[in-house]
């Protein structure tokens, strides 16, 4: 077992793609996208052969070991503190790698075709190659700060991409607000690792699991790793980045938006969930944000025009059925869901991107409609996200879903106002992604002539990965989670059939509702609410800590550094100044006067000896 | 008590090239005709570069010439596993200041080679010297190079500057020199002989009442204060910086700073450690407060030296959280990121100049559109940025670590607080390289539209400064063996 | 009073002689007069050299103000000196008139 | 009262009232006359300390020379009409001046009453000076003797007026060369 | 054949000898010039070559010939060729140049170097005036000039007022312990008994005559305004001769007494108080205000008040510490041999106006005459006190001698007034090497051997800086009278 390919193949895409790239620039020839991206998605499909491998090999060892470590090179030690840079497969890291490699190999195919006319592709697969590079060290890192070297990197990656048409400062800006909420969120993961530094000793995974704390800590502890994952998970209260981040090229979105860099706080605290399920406050705390989210964020997607808009929120909010999953101590429905969910959200996003594509990077479901004859591929494969996304069984969505659904009213962190909740979101999330289908497929045609007939299927570099993942949405449930089949089999028991039953009705009954209000949508709906706006979170976010930031900062440099520090320099200068002129008025140039103060100072001195202090001189 | 001396050997006695290279380099620089002063220049100091590392290879070493010696003033150096690595970064920072073109080769380059390889000088000798008034002495005598250089290549207001530095840094150490006289009056009435060894003016501390160093402590303390340095003690920071031709910011920020560091890690931690510990809180704050207080200025700075200024007094505060955990942990942590920022803002400020070279104006209120002219410069600028913020991967991320680590421990509010100050640092970063590298390009105007990228061996420099940053960022070991006894 | 003069009277005087010297000297602005003035108080000095000479019973006072008088002389020989030089140039022997050089 | 004390009496009053006409004094020519006073008081004093040589010096050098040089330079520079300097200074100034003045000289007066204690060292006693040949030869005598240092100095210091003198007063060309 | 008092002999010989040597050839200045430049070399080398080991008293005690007497001398007269070699261009210009000027300026030295051998009041006040008179003739000496009238008037006013109080020093010192001669107070301090107060009211009067001379706060008021009228070349060796040898006097003096006899702790006690007072006024007042001066006379007037306040913290600490005088002496001769070298530096100026050098004339020196800057910059960093000069290690001591002493809180102020003077220092390097030069900036042109002079005294300057060790462990080892 070798892991060290794994994460090398998508270093050397990158590696290979930043020269090429770089080349270019000197010598002003364009790198095919052909080539480009051929490197980078055959550098990912090795890749995936490698995760693949070592997955059939991992599930060979006897199933209470199953856990490989390779340790790569030593990276710091200081004074106790070791850290080694070292890669570690078991079953969750395992799946990840699979998610990862193979949803990211189906992308990287899908972008040779949707890039094909950019300016620069090999700087494009560059960068995605260093974003698996990275998001494989984030699953396979055994220790803390390898995570968190993983993590930060996908935070770059995804800023890189985010900001990829850099002519833009908008979309800059939307680049720059994800990385710094991610690094937000960073402070409670290097807070964690301080705190398990501290008292852990070690910032090994296994160890800190190993290792019991007091309870206080505990609890601090899962805190500051869920805030953490809140800022590259999109949670409340730091979600507001995801829907920006759709700047970024829609198979970015796909890859890193959805399926893989989003679940990285799943990841992370399914890594620590011993650390998690030790203190009741952390699951409450995660179950309850994650169900916020969930339903506030689907609130907002009902209000949606943008494609990708609405299938970000939509993120957003199975994110946070993920993390009800956690929450609820069950962090293997949750990561059930982040396979599932990558699946038909890649999709999705992949479909959206399609049709985006084919209408000129139109993105306003108000202008679409209709393009179920024009895209059939995309359509089909779409309905097949869809139908699992609305967990309409046998799709994989039903599976991971309703095991949320069922597990946040039965398991002992469960309770009847979360499960409600999350029926609520799961209710509008049929509706909204109804609403989506109908607007886009199904209504009738809402796009200008010109753009009518240019629309076409898209080239098949970009349908095959739709295919893919399309049967993937259908069949990625059956499997269950290698991890526990059978607990999932066991956990749907005699309450948890009328669960599933409640939610595929609800699912039908939102999905029905959405059809029949925009079945027949003719022309632009203008929605000017405040859900449209994301309730102005975002908006309070910018001008509060934003401008409040900012404010901060003119405010010190004006008044503490200018008028304080600054000035008591000058002061402290002038008033040598001033006493140096001072000092200075005795030399009045008059020979009378300096004799005067002369023998003021002798009679003073002499004074001072005879009658003042001076009388303890005698004896 | 810091035990991170390493005693296995100290064999290497051949300390005097660190200094007499230098100084002959400076004296022969005046034998040379203008026009090939700059390549003398480079040549010199790759020439000493490659040196310095040849000779902190051969290991470690103390070496002990007599001076003064009946009033306790020997050339006492002493290669440690500390000052090796500001020796390195000497002979380093020295190159890339003399690299680069500017004003200074058109305007009598002679004294500006002269004063570069004095400076050399004078921080190697600052560096290695285990004797505090031979310390005091090189660390007064890099003040000289400095006023020269920002006093004849300056901008125009770089009067106020030299003089506000001058005299802060003056203000400084003068009290650091009568604090050392105090300690020398106290090895000599306890033995009748003098000595400003370091060695033995521990033993003094040691054996003296903790309350009647305290002021000598703040002595001390107040003349690194400056020169690294922290908030409040920064005011003339930003002028120098901004005022100074480029060399002299790169010295500057790139190794004056250190110097500072360096001297609350060789002399105020052994022979203060008592006077640490007490006002430990108060120690710890300043630095956070360092941290927090720069960054938020360099947010709001629409200069680029500005906020690399301020951005440098930011990074240098987790430096000192580093050294006021008092660990010898968070010293080596803190050894490792000073090497790392040195690195970073080395390159920074070197890009800034290839940049300036290339566009007058570079204000921060608006988008130049920079990198799709200038994509190498801005790849590497974009790394450099990357170490800046920390970013793992780079040694300033596994510096940065370390120190909140180390810190996080003895003082958990401090660290969390200036844990913050990485949020502000990505923003204040970010934005910076924002605003110069994207947006649309701006029409350009006469001799700018005519300006390339940069060259062959720019690029090579570049490479090496930025493949040493990532290559230390995942090997820090290089550095940190030293102080993991 | 027992009839005996006491060198400590006359010392008396020759403070106080020397107290109106300094006075003369402070209020004056003739450079002649001030010469005079200083002239006054070296004298009144000589006076307390003799009389602490006599106290002692020495006469090293007295030879001390021989030499007080060989510099006295030479002093106001170049004082008057310095004067005339002065008043060549300034027509005037006022201090007023030299006041030129201040702050 | 014997008659030294009278005598005493009167040449301290002359010699301070002396004094003050010589302060006082508008011309110059006059407080010159009131100095002459003065130093024929004090040598009165010398002579009544027995200090003979000294009471004769200070006629011969004092009034002999010095005052004469004064005199001679009064009317070398026509300063013998009133002058009005002594109204032009402030009367703060001059009450100011006035307080240091008397305060100094009672601080000195005080000190140098509280010399009384000593013990007079004896070896110059009246009679001795007298077995010695007088005032005149113990002096001249110590002055080859002991004092030979200040007295060779003394030379060096009439020199240094000379050549000072003449180089304040000789005509000098502008252009240097004398 | 041992006569202790040769050098000095070589000094007198050589001042008559030059006197004579004018009046039989009147009319040029010549041959003054170079009978006072042998004279001077004579006795320097003389007075180097035989330094004695120990302290010979001649003239029955009168006069001390030994280490320090005779180093002295020779530094005197080392100054005394410097201003020789270096200003001769400088007085021909001001039209000064005659042989009158050699013969007081020999005169001065020989006052001075006969002033700090002296062991008894008299001689002490003899040889003062001896080096006075010359010096107020001197200040006087442009005499055409209206401000050099003043400073020469200013000056004698004001010095013989001085000697006034001198000579009644003296005489309540001798009325208090019935001699003048250093040695017999001395031993009298010894077994002293009784009230003590008119010695203490005579030594105070003694010491305060001679702090005027080297003008500590407040009797400095002197010497701004005398060394702005005074020549150059007169006020450099004012600036030098006579503060070095009051500075000599001085610590004879404040050594007069046994402070180590329990009876007089408690005057030495109060004797420190008032010194301290005049160090901090002294500091405060030469350093603040040598900020604000414009013109460079006047400036080097409150630079040498400000060194002053340093060199009184060295004889404060020497007062409990007698061994500590060393840094005094040591302070002195860094302080003598770049001031000199400034004052040369000085002389090359030829202002357009008759203003006096201004710091505006400064500007742009750099690009004038860039070699001049270089020597500028050495004596000023020298003066600033920065490493590798002179300057640096003479506060150095000056400084540890007093932490030695317990003086810390001075030495803390003094290092404030070492700042705020080393801005004042720096601001005429700013002048030189940042600015372009102002049109009303004068010329500045020295002769050849002026600048040799000033090189000589900069490459010392820095000889001293980087290797003092001979030099201090010479001054360390002078023999202390008492």
């Amino acid at each position: 077992m070798n892991l060290s390919y794994l994460i090398l193949l998508p270093l050397f895409g990158f590696l290979i793609n930043g020269v090429l790239y770089l080349r270019s620039t000197r010598n002003s020839k364009k790198v095919s996208a052909e080539l480009s991206g051929g490197i980078a998605t055959v550098a990912m499909l090795l890749s995936f052969a490698a995760a693949l491998y070592n997955f059939f090999l991992l599930r060979q060892l006897p199933a209470e070991g199953q856990l490989f470590d390779q340790m790569l090179f030593p990276w710091f030690k200081l004074a106790g503190m070791s850290v080694d840079f070292t890669l570690r497969l078991d079953p969750l890291s395992s799946v990840f790698c699979l998610v990862i490699t193979g949803v990211g190999s189906l992308i990287h195919l899908y972008s040779i075709g949707y890039m094909h006319h950019d300016a620069a592709p090999a700087k494009y697969f560059a960068y995605l190659n260093l974003f698996c590079f990275m998001m494989l060290n984030l699953v396979l890192g055994a220790t803390m700060p390898h995570v968190f070297f993983g993590w930060e990197g996908v935070g770059l990656a995804s800023y890189l991409l985010i900001g990829y048409w850099y002519h833009d400062p908008e979309k800059v800006g939307a680049g720059m607000k994800a990385f710094v909420m991610n690094r937000i969120g960073d402070i409670g993961f290097l807070v964690a690792m301080f705190i398990a530094y501290k008292f852990v000793g070690s910032l090994d995974f296994i160890q800190i699991a190993n290792t019991p704390l007091n309870p206080e800590m505990t609890t601090t502890l899962g805190l500051l790793v869920f805030f953490a994952c809140t800022g590259k998970s999109a949670q409340i209260p730091l979600f507001t980045w995801l829907p920006d981040a759709m700047a970024g090229p829609t198979p970015v979105s796909a890859l890193i938006h959805a399926a893989t860099m989003v679940t990285s706080g799943i990841y992370l605290l399914a890594r620590m969930h011993t650390t998690i399920e030790a203190s009741a406050t952390t699951l409450s705390v995660i179950a309850a944000v994650g169900a916020c989210t969930a339903f506030i964020s689907a609130v907002i997607a009902c209000a949606q025009t943008d494609i990708k808009k609405i299938l970000a929120y939509s993120t957003v909010s199975q994110l946070g059925f993920m993390f009800v999953a956690c929450g609820v101590g069950f962090t293997i429905a949750g990561v059930f869901h982040v396979m599932t969910h990558a699946f038909f959200k890649a999709l999705m996003f992949l479909g959206a991107g399609s049709v985006i594509h084919a209408l000129h990077e139109e993105q306003d479901v108000f202008k679409m409609g209709g393009l179920r004859k024009k895209l059939p591929i995309t359509f089909w494969t779409f309905v097949a996200g869809w139908a699992a996304i609305l967990g309409l069984p046998p799709f994989s969505g039903f599976f991971s879903k309703d095991e949320i659904l069922i597990q946040s009213l039965q398991s002992p962190h469960g309770s009847m106002p979360l499960f409600l909740v999350m029926m609520a979101a799961a209710f509008l999330t049929a509706f909204y992604m109804t609403r989506l289908l109908v607007l886009v497929f199904l209504s009738p045609s809402r796009m200008g002539q010109g753009v009518e007939k240019s629309v076409h299927e898209s080239p098949l570099v970009m349908t095959l990965p739709l295919m893919v993942l399309g049967v993937a949405s259908v069949v990625g449930g059956w499997f269950g989670l290698p991890i526990h089949e059978a607990h999932v089999e066991e956990a749907a028991g005699s309450s948890g059939r009328f669960i599933m039953l409640a939610s595929v009705a609800l699912a039908l009954v939102a999905a029905f509702i959405a059809y029949k209000k925009y079945g027949k949508t003719t022309k632009v709906e203008q929605v000017n609410d405040i859900a449209r706006e994301g309730f102005k979170i975002d908006a309070f976010y910018l001008s509060f800590f934003g401008n409040g930031t900012k404010n901060v900062a003119r405010w010190m440099g004006n008044l503490i550094e200018q008028q304080v520090i600054q000035r008591m320099i000058r002061w402290t200068v002038a008033i040598v100044d001033l006493s140096g002129n001072l000092l200075k008025v005795a030399q009045v140039g008059s020979s009378q006067a300096y004799l005067m103060m002369m023998f003021l100072a002798i009679f003073a001195v002499l004074a001072w000896f005879l009658f003042g202090v001076g009388q303890y001189a005698k004896f | 008590m810091l035990n991170f001396e390493n005693t296995m050997t100290l064999a290497n006695e051949s300390l005097n090239v660190f200094m007499v290279v230098p100084l002959a380099l400076c004296i022969l620089s005046f034998l040379i005709p203008k026009g090939l002063q700059r390549a003398y220049a480079i040549a010199g100091a790759i020439f000493f570069f490659a040196l310095s590392c040849y000779e902190v290879s051969q290991g470690l070493g103390g070496q002990t010439l007599p001076w003064l010696s009946q009033f306790g003033i020997q050339l006492g150096f002493r290669l440690d596993s500390v000052s090796k690595w500001f020796v390195v970064l000497t002979g380093l920072v020295t190159f890339i200041a003399v690299y680069l073109k500017g004003n200074w080769y058109r305007k009598s380059p002679r004294i500006f080679v002269a004063s570069s390889f004095f400076m050399a000088f004078a921080l190697n000798a600052a560096f290695l010297s285990t004797n505090l008034i031979t310390f005091y002495i090189a660390y007064e005598a890099v003040f000289v190079p400095i006023i020269f250089m920002v006093g004849i290549w300056g901008t125009q207001t770089k009067a106020a500057s030299v003089f506000k530095f001058f005299l802060m840094s003056f203000l400084g150490s003068i009290m650091m020199l009568v604090s050392m006289f105090y300690l020398i009056y106290l090895y000599q009435s306890q033995t009748g002989q003098y000595s400003a060894q370091i060695f033995d003016l521990v033993q003094v501390s040691k054996s003296i009442a903790p309350e009647r160093l305290c002021l000598a402590f703040f002595g001390f303390f107040l003349a690194f204060a400056i020169k690294v340095p922290l908030v409040p003690f920064h005011g003339w920071v930003r002028d120098a910086y901004v005022n100074a031709p480029m060399p002299a910011t790169i010295y500057m920020s790139g190794i004056l700073s250190k110097l500072g560091v360096f001297g609350f890690i060789r002399f105020v931690l052994p022979i203060f450690w008592d006077q640490a510990i007490q006002y430990h809180g108060i120690l710890v704050t300043v630095a956070a407060i360092s941290v927090l207080y720069a960054a938020l200025l360099a947010i709001q700075s629409k200069n680029p030296r500005e906020l690399l200024s301020y951005s440098s007094i930011s990074h240098l505060g987790f430096v000192m959280l580093g050294i006021f955990s008092l660990t010898s942990g968070g010293v080596g942590a803190a050894v490792l990121l000073s090497v790392a920022h040195t690195l970073a803002s080395v390159v920074l400020f070197m890009l800034l100049h290839f940049m300036s070279e290339r566009k007058e104006d570079l204000t921060l209120d608006r988008f130049h559109g920079l990198a799709p002219r200038f994509p190498m410069l801005f790849v590497a600028f974009f790394i450099a940025v990357l170490a800046s913020v920390s970013l793992p991967g780079t040694v300033n991320f596994v510096g940065e670590f370390l120190v909140l680590s180390f810190s996080y421990p003895v003082s958990a509010l401090c660290t969390v607080l200036s844990s913050i100050g990485v949020i502000l640092g990505t923003v204040y970063m970010f934005k910076f390289y924002q605003y110069l590298g994207f947006g649309s390009p701006n029409p350009k105007t006469g001799a700018e539209s005519v300006a390339k990228d940069i060259g062959v061996f720019e690029i090579s420099i570049l490479i090496f400064m930025l493949g040493l940053i990532i290559y230390l960022g995942f090997q820090p070991a290089v550095i940190l063996r030293g102080f993991s006894s | 009073m027992n009839g005996e003069i006491q060198p400590m009277m006359m010392v008396v005087v020759a403070l106080i002689v020397f107290g109106i010297g300094l006075f003369g000297l402070l209020i004056r602005k003739n450079l002649l007069i001030m010469l005079m003035c200083i002239e006054l108080m070296l004298n009144s000095v000589n006076l307390c050299f003799v009389a602490f000479s006599k106290m002692h019973q020495s006469v090293l006072g007295d030879l001390t103000v021989l030499f007080v008088m060989t510099v006295a002389a030479a002093e106001s020989a170049v004082g008057l000196g310095l004067v005339i030089a002065m008043f060549r140039t300034l027509k005037s022997v006022d201090t007023d008139q030299i006041q030129i050089l201040r702050d | 009262m014997t008659g030294s004390m009278i005598a005493f009496a009167a040449f301290s009053t002359i010699a301070i009232v002396g004094s003050l006409l010589v302060i006082f004094r508008r011309t110059p020519v006059a407080s010159a006359f009131a100095l002459v006073l003065v130093f024929f008081s004090f040598s009165g004093l010398y002579a009544l300390m027995g200090a003979h040589l000294i009471a004769a010096l200070q006629i011969l050098v004092y009034t002999g020379a010095i005052m004469v040089l004064f005199v001679f330079v009064i009317m070398l520079l026509n300063q013998d009409s009133p002058i009005t300097d002594i109204k032009e200074s402030s009367l703060l100034f001059k009450g100011i001046a006035g307080l240091a003045c008397v305060g100094m000289v009672t601080v000195l007066i005080n000190a140098a009453l509280r010399v009384s204690g000593l013990a007079p060292t004896n070896i110059y006693t009246d009679q001795k000076i007298e077995e010695l040949g007088g005032n005149l030869r113990v002096i001249s005598e110590l002055l080859f003797t002991d004092h030979l240092f200040q007295f060779e100095l003394t030379s060096f210091l009439l020199l240094g007026a000379i050549v000072a003198t003449i180089a304040l007063s000789k005509r000098q060309r502008k252009g240097g060369v004398s | 054949m041992s006569l202790p008092i040769l050098p000095w002999l070589v000094l007198s010989i050589g001042l008559l000898a030059t006197i004579l040597i004018s009046v039989v050839r009147v009319g040029t200045k010549r041959p003054a010039q170079i009978f006072a430049l042998l004279t001077l070399l004579a006795t320097f080398f003389y007075s180097v070559t035989t330094v004695p080991s120990g302290v010979e008293n001649v003239f029955n005690g009168a006069f001390e010939v030994s280490a320090l007497t005779q180093v002295g001398l020779a530094l005197f007269s080392l100054i005394g060729c410097i201003f020789v070699l270096g200003t001769s261009r400088y007085l021909t210009k001001e039209g000064i140049h005659i042989s009158d000027y050699y013969h007081l300026m020999l005169l001065m030295i020989l006052g001075a170097a006969v002033m700090i051998g002296s062991k008894d009041l008299i001689s002490i006040f003899i040889a003062l005036e001896v080096m006075s008179l010359p010096a107020y003739t001197l200040a006087g000496f442009r005499r055409h000039d209206a401000r050099s009238n003043e400073a020469g008037i200013k000056y004698f006013v004001m010095g013989g007022a001085i000697g006034a109080v001198f000579l009644l020093g003296a005489a309540f010192i001798f009325g208090a312990t019935g001699s003048v001669s250093i040695d017999k107070i001395f031993e009298w301090s010894k077994v002293a008994q009784g009230d003590f107060t008119l010695f203490y009211i005579g030594h105070l009067l003694v010491l305060i005559a001679f702090l005027f001379k080297v003008a500590a706060v407040p009797f400095h008021f002197w010497k701004p305004d005398v060394y702005e009228g005074s020549p150059i070349a007169v006020t450099g060796m004012m600036a030098t001769v006579i503060s070095a040898a009051s500075f000599i006097v001085i610590s004879r003096l404040i050594g007069i007494v046994d402070f180590g006899r329990i009876e007089w702790g408690a005057y030495a006690a109060q004797l420190k108080q008032v010194v301290r007072v005049i160090v901090v006024m002294s500091l405060v007042v030469g350093s603040a205000v040598l900020l604000t001066q414009s013109n460079l006379k006047r400036m080097l007037a409150y630079s040498s008040i400000s060194h002053t306040g340093y060199l009184l913290l060295g004889i404060l600490s020497s007062i409990s510490h007698p061994q500590e005088i060393f840094s005094v002496w040591m302070y002195l001769f860094g302080y003598c041999l770049m001031t000199s070298g400034l004052f040369v530096l000085l002389s090359q100026s030829e202002p357009k106006a008759d203003m006096g050098v201004e710091l505006i004339d400064l500007t742009g020196l750099m690009k004038r005459s860039p070699y001049t800057t270089c020597l500028w910059i050495v004596f000023l960093f020298s003066m600033a006190g920065i490493p590798f000069t002179v300057g640096f290690f003479s506060k150095y001591f000056v400084f540890l001698s007093s932490v030695s002493a317990g003086e810390t809180a001075f030495v803390v102020i003094a290092a404030v007034c070492a700042v705020v003077s080393a801005y004042a220092y720096i601001r005429p390097v700013a002048l030189m090497v940042m600015r372009d030069a102002d049109p009303s900036a004068s010329n500045w042109k020295g002769s050849p051997v002026s600048t040799v002079v000033a090189t000589v005294s900069a490459l010392a300057v820095i000889y001293f800086g980087v290797l003092p060790g001979t030099i201090v462990q010479f001054l360390k080892g002078v023999p202390i009278g008492h």
